[in-house]
């Protein structure tokens, strides 16, 4: 039960894991696209490391016929987020189009969010970000660059989606259908991610979250993201909190 | 108002008890005079009247004033700027719960503190007459005079009494 | 049980206001040593806050560590003031009395302690005006009132106030006395603090039933405290070794052991630093062991109950977690020396009289269960963050920097340099309470028996 | 000693004290109330033992009728439930005065220790209980219980011998401290009540040895007591309860339910102490005085109940995992929502507003509704937690969590007749006890007069409360 109200649009994302070869494209368009900081030697050694979307790599099945399995995992924006009521100062609320927002200005850094998110897709700046000089000028000017101390995360490239609303609006038209693409959906290359409208009952991903393959991760926290996963077709099993648990 | 008053010192409580008990007699009324002790003696030790007091309506107020506030605090503030977090409602009512309650002990505290001081009818910074050796275990019968005439009798029965010392003041 | 010595009221005034009326030789020299530790601990504060919470060794998924720990610790350590002065105060029990007053005044200071560390572990403390006192009208914007944190400055704000208000009016026939006592500057001092308190019946009146009445608001406020502190974490299901509904009676029981233990290690260096032999008895301790020998065991049941239902579910990042925390190195390690030190080893000590009555003894003890109980607050948040998550990606654990740790001393070295401090300008040990006791206290002689007894006011 | 606390009594009225009577006084008077039985007292006596053999009855009936389907026994645990609260929860007033030397209870202790018998009533209804509560392992799945690996049989076992030893150590508690009331019956009565005095007194007259072996007895089955209850609520509250419904979690519930039992138990007691003053008149023995303390005791627990309650549910209404959700949806959403409200309203919200005047808290026949409502509001409690619990199908008790909420249970002909047989059976046991020995305990009254005596301080009028140790 959710009292936001879904005027238009409701985002989300259809991640086939069928498609998915693993070749992280997503996660470095995605660190380009919205000024990650660069995930240093130390910083990865520190556990401090920031990618919006990652891929986990599990291996299944014993050797030889061992298979690797991935699974792409982002923010999830659920409807029931467990990380934005802990919030105590609205730095991340649901708004009215589904996206799990977080606004950088109001958040003081309590990380309690961080605590409160299953998926772990929350990040934390300890430090002020950096960039080697060569990439000063490489900065999207679309998307802030976050100070220390706040908590960051996959925001469905929000910018994106703003800009082409401005576009649609100023054209006076509705916004197409794949007319909005994520940084990791454009840059995904067997197009296993894919962004698009849940409200629009015709749009792709509407059709594809249909498909008897869906599922999403970790359902006993019964969040109700709005990232549909499909899952792998050679096994009728699911790639997901079960027996990952089993291959950590 | 009190002219002048009047300090009988004692080392032991039966003696001052039978301080009181002559003023009694000697019928100054109620309320004139007064037992000033170092320690609390069980109510009526020295056969003095009870004090009244209407300490418990403080906390009362207090708590309904606290949360009025509370109330007041946690449902406008939410609707002023409503923001869906979590698909929990707007007013989530079992979390308001939990700040009404504590500003409601909160102020029913505050308030009862106050009451506190006032019932002592505290601050008073003008104590009157009074003796250091009280905190050091001397009782100590204080009684004020309208008019001059009675000083004598309250000091015969002071003496009566046993009073190690009296002290006078105007 | 009380062995009863009448002391002359002249007597006690002169013992207990010697910290007041003349100083001890080893104050000053103490005072500022913990001064110089707490301007250490002051500047690597500021020195975190201005280089960012890199230089501590938190990490992700481990967003919460050594601060946070010691935050509930320290807000555990106040559950000592209401738990002695308030419960023992409804309860009659005539061994409460000198002990009262430090342990309320532990509450206050310790609760002044627990505050800073959410604050400074925040990401931009300098921002944290939006989060507890963020009625800026011209954001438009108001806090979250369902967040927890929200729920937490609240309870600590209310609980700290209550306490420092009650410790005041308890106060006031002592500020009277040193009003009585003192020449000069600090005269007019106590004369304008005692709010000319004179000992009429209607102020010693209003000085018991106020007592009992705040200590009857007090109760609630402080049970629901360190419940609303628990919740910070039981709300949270993403975390399944947070996720208990029992989390809140277990913390406050938790809560009032170390509390009580910390009055005990009070009692002992009070004894002896004040030589107040003749009012901090033995029997005090043994009492105080007797009452901590059943909130112990009870602490224990919690225990075993949270333990039972967090396998009870029997799923598999349940139990993971709870292998990690009891056989996995480092935890497995700490948790033993947990168990040890904030059970297995105090507890049947203090089953022994001998044990009970030997102040030196019930010192080290009591230090043995705070340390325990701090490694328990441990044990809970750390590893149930830092635990093995169907994701491969996100495991880390978690080893406190040399700033968390200075930052952790500093918080004892504050505590104890405020309670000097303190000490300088009021008593310690509530004269009045003290002197009422010799008045409401006698033995009867019951046939050829002498008993001791307790005088009750006719209600 | 006696002749000066005569001589106080007038001034004992206006203490919140009972009159001071002389030993011998009390003994002779006390063991009066035994003998003999109103017209009154048979009429109410004859009604129940009815009531109990028509609910005996429905309980054989049911098993016979209704063993197969374990959804519709929902009644019949509540009722064991709150049997166990009551009959339970009530002796451990008993050792009060042991454990925390409170002179008030010394009177109250007799009544409390009674209720022990009424666990064989509880004993009654685990019978058929046992019998039908599903086996752990449902189709090759074991269900969530706290017999991780255990055989099949481990809760049946348990359940039973936890009960058993309840008994055997409540009687334990009773008896050992009735061993001189015996003795006085002995002493001050005629006929069988005569011979049984002589018979349970055991050769008892008084030596120091015999009191501290008395007093190290009472300890002991105290301690015992204590601790063999808090085991048995966690069994009946795990087996019986959680156990039964998918991804119900809830650490707390046993506490939860011990507390209530306590809140029942002290209710119980004051009802029954009101009945005693009433009808047996005993006005001198019975002061205000114990009622004030039960008062504060009460109101304590009332408070504590619905902090207990609290502590779980903003857990699982914040927490919201699919498993958090259901449980409400089936326990406090679900189908019996209204029952919900009601215990609320009864157990916290109506004593709450009784009990926080002094007024009521010093006045017999205040402290007796307010204690009355509680019982009530306990009874729907349970009713409210374990109907509902048990209507989980045993094909989805296995499940990680409830898919499917179950609707409303309602009670049928049986559970009616063998609730009212239940509890008007451990009313009878009580009732038939107080034919066998003093309400009061003889000896505890005495002690009581002996250790608290008016006196006079300086002017003023206080009481000396000694304390030995």
């Amino acid at each position: 039960m959710t009292s936001a109200n879904f005027g238009g649009h409701n985002w989300g994302m259809v991640v086939d894991i069928d498609k998915c070869i693993g070749c992280q494209a997503c996660v470095i368009a995605c660190q380009a696209e919205n000024n990650v900081p660069l995930n240093t030697q130390d910083r990865v050694e520190r556990g401090r490391s920031i990618s919006w979307i990652r891929i986990e790599r599990y291996w299944e099945g014993d050797f030889p016929d061992t298979k690797a399995r991935f699974i792409p995992i982002m923010c999830q924006h659920c409807e029931n987020a467990p990380c934005e009521p802990v919030c105590p100062v609205f730095a991340t609320y649901h708004n009215s189009e589904g996206l799990n927002v977080q606004v950088y200005n109001r958040c003081v850094g309590t990380r309690y969010c961080a605590n409160g998110c299953p998926y772990i897709v929350r990040f934390f700046n300890y430090w002020e970000p950096v960039w080697p000089e060569t990439l000063r000028n490489h900065l999207n000017p679309d998307v802030t660059v976050r100070s220390r101390g706040i908590m960051e995360k996959c925001s469905f490239c929000v910018h994106r989606i703003r800009r082409a609303t401005r576009t649609a609006r100023s054209q006076d038209r509705q916004l197409l259908d794949g007319e909005i693409q994520t940084a990791c959906s454009s840059a995904c290359p067997t197009s296993a991610l894919n962004f698009g409208n849940f409200n629009d009952p015709n749009s792709k991903v509407s059709t594809m979250r249909k498909d008897q393959r869906h599922y999403t991760l970790l359902d006993q926290f019964a969040t109700e993201p709005n990232v549909i996963y499909l899952a792998k077709v050679d096994t009728d099993r699911k790639v997901g909190a079960g027996e990952a648990a089993s291959h950590g | 108002m009190s002219t002048r008053s009047m300090l009988g010192l004692f080392q032991q409580p039966e003696p001052a008890a039978d301080a009181m008990d002559g003023l009694k007699e000697a019928g100054f009324e109620l309320g004139s005079f007064d037992v000033l002790t170092g320690v609390p003696y069980p109510e009526g030790a020295f056969g003095e009247y009870v004090p009244q007091h209407r300490l418990f309506r403080f906390p009362a107020f207090g708590a309904i004033i606290g949360f009025t506030l509370a109330v007041f605090l946690t449902s406008v503030t939410q609707l002023a700027y409503p923001v869906v977090t979590g698909g929990k409602p707007i007013l989530s009512l079992f979390a308001m719960l939990i700040i009404m309650y504590e500003m409601t002990m909160l102020s029913a505290v505050i308030a009862s503190v106050f009451g506190i001081i006032f019932e002592s009818r505290l601050p008073n910074m003008k104590p009157g007459i009074y003796d250091p050796r009280i905190t050091e275990g001397w009782i100590g019968v204080v009684i004020t005079f309208d008019d001059d005439s009675r000083v004598a009798d309250a000091e015969g029965v002071f003496n009566r009494a046993g009073a190690v010392e009296i002290k006078h003041a105007s | 049980m009380q062995q009863r010595r009448s002391l002359d009221q002249a007597y006690t005034n002169r013992k207990l206001l010697n910290g007041q009326l003349d100083t001890p030789k080893w104050w000053a020299p103490t005072v500022i040593v913990l001064g110089i530790l707490v301007l250490i601990g002051i500047g690597v504060i500021s020195v975190m806050i201005n280089k960012g919470l890199g230089v501590t060794g938190l990490s992700r998924p481990v967003f919460w560590g050594l601060f946070i720990t010691t935050f509930v610790f320290w807000v555990g350590i106040s559950h000592a003031g209401i738990m002695i002065s308030a419960i023992l105060r409804l309860t009659q029990a005539e061994w409460r009395r000198p002990v009262t007053r430090a342990a309320e005044l532990l509450t206050v200071f310790s609760l002044l302690t627990a505050l800073v560390f959410p604050l400074i572990h925040a990401g931009r403390p300098w921002r944290i005006a939006y989060w507890i006192m963020p009625y800026d009208f011209g954001r438009g914007i108001y806090p979250n009132i369902r967040s927890p944190l929200i729920m937490d400055p609240v309870a600590i704000g209310t609980y700290l106030t209550g306490s420092t208000l009650f410790l005041y009016v308890a106060l006031l026939p002592d500020l009277a006395n040193l009003r009585d006592r003192t020449k000069g500057w600090r005269n007019s001092l106590y004369t304008v603090l005692a709010l000319g308190w004179r000992g009429n019946p209607r102020q010693w009146k209003m000085q018991t039933v106020g007592g009992i009445l705040l200590s009857a608001l007090m109760l609630p406020i402080f049970v629901s405290v360190h419940s609303i502190v628990s919740w910070d974490f039981a709300v949270v299901p993403a975390v399944e070794g947070w996720h208990s509904t029992i989390f809140a009676p277990y913390f406050v029981i938790g809560a009032v052991h170390s509390g009580v233990s910390a009055v005990v290690t009070m009692m002992a260096l009070m004894r002896w630093l004040w030589k107040w032999d003749d009012f901090i008895r033995p029997e005090h301790f043994d009492a105080l062991a007797r009452l901590l020998i059943v909130v112990a065991t009870g602490w224990l049941g919690f225990t075993f109950l949270e333990l039972i239902f967090a396998l009870y579910g029997q799923d598999a990042p349940e139990i993971a977690l709870r292998e990690m925390q009891m056989f996995t190195w480092p935890w497995n390690m700490l948790f033993i020396i947990f168990f040890l030190t904030a059970y297995l080893i105090p507890v049947p000590m203090w089953l022994f009289k001998r044990v009970r009555t030997n102040i030196a003894l019930m010192f080290w003890t009591s230090i043995l269960v705070n340390i325990g109980m701090w490694l328990e607050r441990f044990l809970i948040i750390v590893p149930g963050l830092a635990r093995r998550t169907p994701f491969v990606y996100t495991w880390d654990s978690y080893r406190p920097s040399a700033v968390e740790w200075t930052i952790f001393i500093w918080s004892f070295a504050w505590v104890t340099f405020l309670m000097l401090l303190f000490s300088k300008f009021f008593p310690l040990v509530p004269l009045f309470e003290q002197k009422e006791s010799q008045v409401f206290t006698d033995d009867v002689m019951i046939g050829r028996a002498k008993v001791p007894a307790v005088l009750r006011e006719a209600d | 000693m006696a002749s000066e606390a005569v001589a106080q009594g007038h001034e004992a009225e206006h203490h919140a004290l009972p009159a001071q009577v002389a030993p011998d006084v009390v003994a002779r008077e006390l063991v009066a109330t035994t003998m003999g039985a109103s017209g009154r007292f048979k009429a109410i006596a004859w009604t129940l033992g009815v009531l109990s053999i028509a609910g005996i009855v429905a309980l054989v009936l049911k098993w016979l009728d209704q063993s197969d389907d374990s959804t519709r026994w929902g009644y019949v645990a509540a009722l064991l439930s709150f049997l166990l609260s009551v009959a339970g929860g009530a002796p451990m007033v008993a050792m009060a005065p042991v454990m925390a030397k409170a002179n008030w209870v010394r009177p109250v202790t007799r009544i409390a220790a009674m209720f022990s018998f009424a666990s064989i009533v509880t004993i009654i209804t685990l019978i058929p209980l046992v019998a039908i509560l599903p086996p752990l392992v449902t189709e090759g799945a074991r269900r969530r219980t706290i017999w991780f690996e255990a055989p099949d049989y481990s809760p049946h076992i348990w359940s039973i011998v936890g009960l058993v030893l309840l008994l055997i150590t409540g009687i334990g508690l009773f008896y050992s401290a009735a061993i001189p009331d015996f003795a006085s019956m002995r002493d001050h009565s005629m006929g069988w009540r005569q011979r049984w005095g002589k018979k349970f007194a055991r050769g008892w007259v008084g030596t120091d040895s015999q009191w501290r072996t008395l007093r190290m007895r009472i300890g002991m089955f105290g301690t015992f007591y204590f601790l063999i209850l808090v085991f048995v609520n966690f069994l009946i509250t795990t087996d019986f309860g959680q156990s039964m419904v998918p991804g119900w979690r809830d650490a707390i519930f046993p506490m939860y339910h011990s507390i209530s039992s306590f809140q029942a138990g002290v209710a119980a007691i004051v009802i029954a102490l009101w009945a005693a003053r009433r009808y047996m008149h005993l006005e001198k023995y019975v002061h205000v005085d114990a009622f004030w303390s039960l008062g504060r005791l009460l109101f304590a627990l009332t408070l504590l109940w619905v902090y207990f309650f609290y502590s779980s549910f903003i857990v699982f209404w914040y927490g919201r995992s699919a498993t958090d959700i259901s449980t409400l949806n089936l326990l406090i959403r679900g189908p019996m929502m209204y029952a919900f409200i009601a215990a609320i309203i009864l157990i916290w919200f109506v004593p709450w507003w009784i009990l926080i005047w002094n007024k009521v808290r010093r006045s017999v026949n205040g402290m007796a509704i307010g204690a009355a409502v509680i019982l009530v509001g306990v009874l729907i409690d349970r009713i409210r937690i374990f109907v509902p619990a048990w209507s989980v199908p045993p094909d989805q008790i296995h499940e990680k969590w409830l898919t499917k909420i179950p609707g409303t249970v309602y009670p049928d002909i049986f559970d009616i007749l063998i609730m009212a047989g239940g509890i008007s059976l451990a009313v009878l046991i009580i009732l038939l006890m107080t034919r066998v020995i003093p309400v009061l305990s003889v000896w505890q009254v005495q002690e009581f007069n002996l250790l608290s005596k008016p006196i006079k301080y300086v002017r003023g009028q206080a009481t000396m409360i000694a304390k030995p140790d």
